[in-house]
């Protein structure tokens, strides 16, 4: 199952560096976004929750674009049968794609946190970087599971570029209220309150409910 | 074969149901601080737990579906599914109207029960658009009850998360569920909420009957034309297709 | 490799459906190990459909099915290592090199690299290996499409039309890696008959997902398949 | 917020209930058209019984 999951996460960052279409568009969104919101709030910053839900609903939008994307070169260049004539164990599939996203998601943020904090955060987002990168790591754990089986989900649709965004925004509501609810003290104007435990324990945990959910049903979604 | 009981049901529900009515407008006290309004209450919080109810009977459905690829389980999903999507907009529609009778505008953030079941209404808005955009109808039944698990396994989630998001906002004005409520009025809740779950099972019967009708029907059309008449293009519908593999009268 | 008197396949009543259309229905046929099986007939006629569930990619919806001894849908992950299938689509990711691609493949199957390279050699693309499979032309896709099918060496090939649209230079590369041999039992389907029937040793002609021609190829003549595709 | 009057709170109450009674009518009326079709394609194959059982 490793050595599967192995193969295929590489294959996918080795395409994702030759193409370079999904991770650039992703970061041009989210820097993007951030104006988009100046204009919006036309606010020239932000702190406390205010903060937290720029960044965090700029990230989640930003990740759907990754989530159309993740099957695309599965489903027209004929990936997904492959895959299925080797002697590979199903799920690899599912663990190896939530891998690849988790990484495009951690490249995303690369950008897009320093961006964020440059274009629109008030306080200075050095003391409040390690709590906030514990978080991301947390959060795109759960984008990275819900936001694959939702794309394996949609792309044998025709609408798949609707379906997906659908699927996943409902289910990722509760990811995004725990990472906003912990964030929020993080990016207080004075500086870093604590961050409540209850929150990143939420996160974590829907994390795991949901990978499991996910490890349960993705088998019967590539057998025809 | 569904429409056995159903002629018991239907009167058993009218019965249980026009009991409830008469509870709640003749014998159930009006609430102390809300007043005749709290009456909504009776309807609204029902339909929302049957519905609720019937989405994760979908989801169980779904597995047995998944379990054992016979096509009725995925008829049973379906219906189940699209009907709490029907009490789900009663569900909204009474909730709004509840909300500007007590709050004074159509929709409230501070009340999760009501917030969270928007979400889980957005969720399966999805099903009958994915089930529709599937062409080969076994892969849209396998792809419905994948989505039907996941969303059925959803619904407690989403509540948990939202009513902890709600609670260290501002804690909940009115306790909705039907625990802290004095005796006549939880009684009278007991019997709506009793009166709402045959109301689903009744409807549930019907609706398989009618589609399980529909199945025959096109079996029956598939021997008596053969191959030569083409079948009429009945159109795309997110319904469950008969598939030849899964005879109709497989039960 | 099936054992030396087991059949390499054996299909019974086999049916399989689209929704409301039969794609193949009731057929029955076996493969003794080496031989070659040529299958005929007009398009949607089910043959692209059979080989995919040789290839253990559909379930078969009635009969039963048997490759390499073992039973599918069941034991398919058994033989999933033991298939090699060789159909339109080349299966290769066009934004990667040849290189790359059989490289993936080689660590999905679990066969070392070196066959990767021995491949491209025999197959005359070890020149061009390295640059993305968007500026290659069709004949050399399908090159590396071959080595593909038997990167793993496997005991039976799922051939459709393999030799389509190819340029002679390409068949005589591709040739030695998927033509008759002893030790590998063939299904191949093809649209000419007289090419299709030198190289079989078994016939079938699907007309409507319906086993209409079934036997030794000796017993069949070009006009039999010809009849197939009025 | 004081408990409305009688009137105005009748009106909301009314209204939930005549919501609840609507979404049954609604439901019966698709019922009720998926029943017609029904209908009308049992009538079309007994046609074709009756011009299969006449060797036509």
């Amino acid at each position: 199952m490793r050595r599967t999951a192995a193969a295929v996460v590489r294959k996918d960052l080795l395409l994702e560096l030759r193409t370079k279409e999904t991770v650039p568009a992703m970061a041009l969104f989210a820097v993007t976004t951030f104006v988009v919101f100046h204009f919006g709030l036309n606010r020239g910053s932000v702190a406390g929750d205010l903060a937290a839900g720029v960044f965090w609903v700029t990230l989640l939008f930003a990740a759907m674009l990754g989530i159309n994307r993740l099957f695309v070169a599965e489903r027209e260049q004929g990936g997904f049968d492959a895959f299925l004539l080797a002697p590979t164990d199903r799920t690899a599939l599912l663990a190896a794609k939530a891998a690849a996203l988790f990484v495009f998601l951690s490249v995303l943020e690369l950008i897009a946190v320093p961006a964020f904090a440059l274009l629109l955060l008030d306080p200075s987002p050095w003391p409040a970087l390690p709590g906030l990168i514990g978080l991301l790591a947390l959060a795109n754990v759960g984008i990275a599971v819900i936001g694959t089986l939702a794309s394996a989900l949609a792309i044998q649709t025709r609408a798949r570029d609707l379906i997906a965004p659908l699927l996943a925004l409902p289910l990722l509501i509760p990811v995004v209220i725990a990472a906003a609810k912990a964030t929020t003290p993080l990016l207080l104007a004075g500086g870093p309150g604590d961050v409540a435990a209850r929150w990143p324990l939420i996160l974590g945990l829907y994390d795991v409910v949901f990978a499991l959910t996910a490890y349960a049903v993705f088998d019967f979604l590539l057998e025809d | 074969m569904y429409g056995k009981g159903l002629r018991a049901l239907s009167l058993a529900t009218t019965v249980v149901l026009t009991a409830a009515f008469a509870l709640v407008f003749f014998y159930a006290p009006n609430d102390a601080d809300q007043g005749f309004v709290q009456k909504i209450f009776y309807i609204h919080v029902p339909m929302a737990i049957v519905a609720l109810c019937g989405f994760i009977a979908g989801g169980v459905m779904a597995i047995a579906h998944l379990r054992t690829r016979a096509q009725k389980w995925d008829m049973r999903s379906y219906v189940a599914i699209h009907l709490s999507l029907i009490l789900g907009v009663g569900v909204l529609l009474t909730g709004a109207i509840w909300a500007k009778a007590s709050w004074g505008h159509w929709w409230v953030w501070n009340e999760p029960t009501l917030v969270s079941f928007l979400i889980i209404f957005l969720l399966y808005a999805c099903y009958q658009p994915l089930r529709f955009s599937i062409e080969d109808p076994e892969r849209q039944a396998r792809y419905a009850s994948v989505f039907a698990v996941v969303a059925g396994a959803f619904v407690p989630l989403n509540f948990l998360a939202v009513r902890l998001a709600q609670a260290y906002t501002h804690p909940r004005v009115l306790g909705t569920t039907g625990g802290n409520l004095p005796g006549d009025m939880r009684f009278t809740f007991l019997v709506a909420l009793a009166g709402m779950v045959l109301l689903f099972v009744t409807l549930w019967k019907y609706e398989m009957a009618s589609k399980h009708a529909t199945m025959q029907l096109r079996a029956l059309r598939r021997k008596l034309a053969g191959e030569e008449e083409p079948v009429r293009a009945t159109g795309r519908t997110a319904a469950p297709a008969a598939t030849l593999h899964a005879r109709p009268d497989t039960h | 490799m099936a054992a030396p008197d087991e059949p390499a396949v054996e299909l019974h009543d086999v049916g399989r459906d689209y929704g409301e259309r039969a794609a193949l229905r009731g057929v029955t046929l076996t493969v003794p190990a080496g031989a070659t099986l040529a299958v005929f007939g007009p398009n949607g006629a089910g043959k692209s459909t059979l080989l995919r569930v040789l290839a253990t990619l559909l379930r078969p919806h009635r009969g039963s099915v048997r490759v390499l001894g073992r039973e599918l849908p069941r034991e398919g992950w058994a033989v999933r290592g033991r298939i090699g299938l060789l159909g339109h689509d080349p299966l290769l990711y066009r934004d990667l090199s040849g290189r790359e691609n059989l490289r993936y493949q080689a660590r999905l199957f679990g066969v070392d690299a070196a066959r990767v390279d021995e491949l491209l050699e025999r197959t005359g693309m070890a020149r061009r290996a390295d640059e993305p499979l968007r500026t290659l032309s069709r004949g050399m896709v399908q090159r590396l499409a071959v080595c593909r099918t038997v990167l793993h060496d496997p005991p039976l090939l799922l051939l459709d039309e393999p030799l389509a649209n190819l340029d002679p230079a390409a068949v005589d590369a591709v040739e030695p890696l998927i033509g008759r041999d002893a030790r590998r039992t063939r299904v191949m389907t093809s649209h000419d008959p007289a090419a299709g029937l030198a190289q079989a040793d078994l016939v079938l002609g699907l007309r409507g997902g319906r086993a209409v021609v079934a036997g030794p190829a000796a017993g069949v003549t070009e006009a039999d398949v010809g009849a197939l595709y009025r | 917020m004081p408990a409305l009057p009688l009137d105005e709170a009748g009106k909301y109450v009314a209204g939930a209930y005549v919501v609840f009674v609507g979404l049954i009518l609604v439901y019966v009326a698709i019922m009720a058209s998926k029943l017609s079709r029904i209908e009308r394609e049992l009538e079309e194959l007994n046609e074709l019984a009756d011009r299969r059982e006449r060797g036509t």
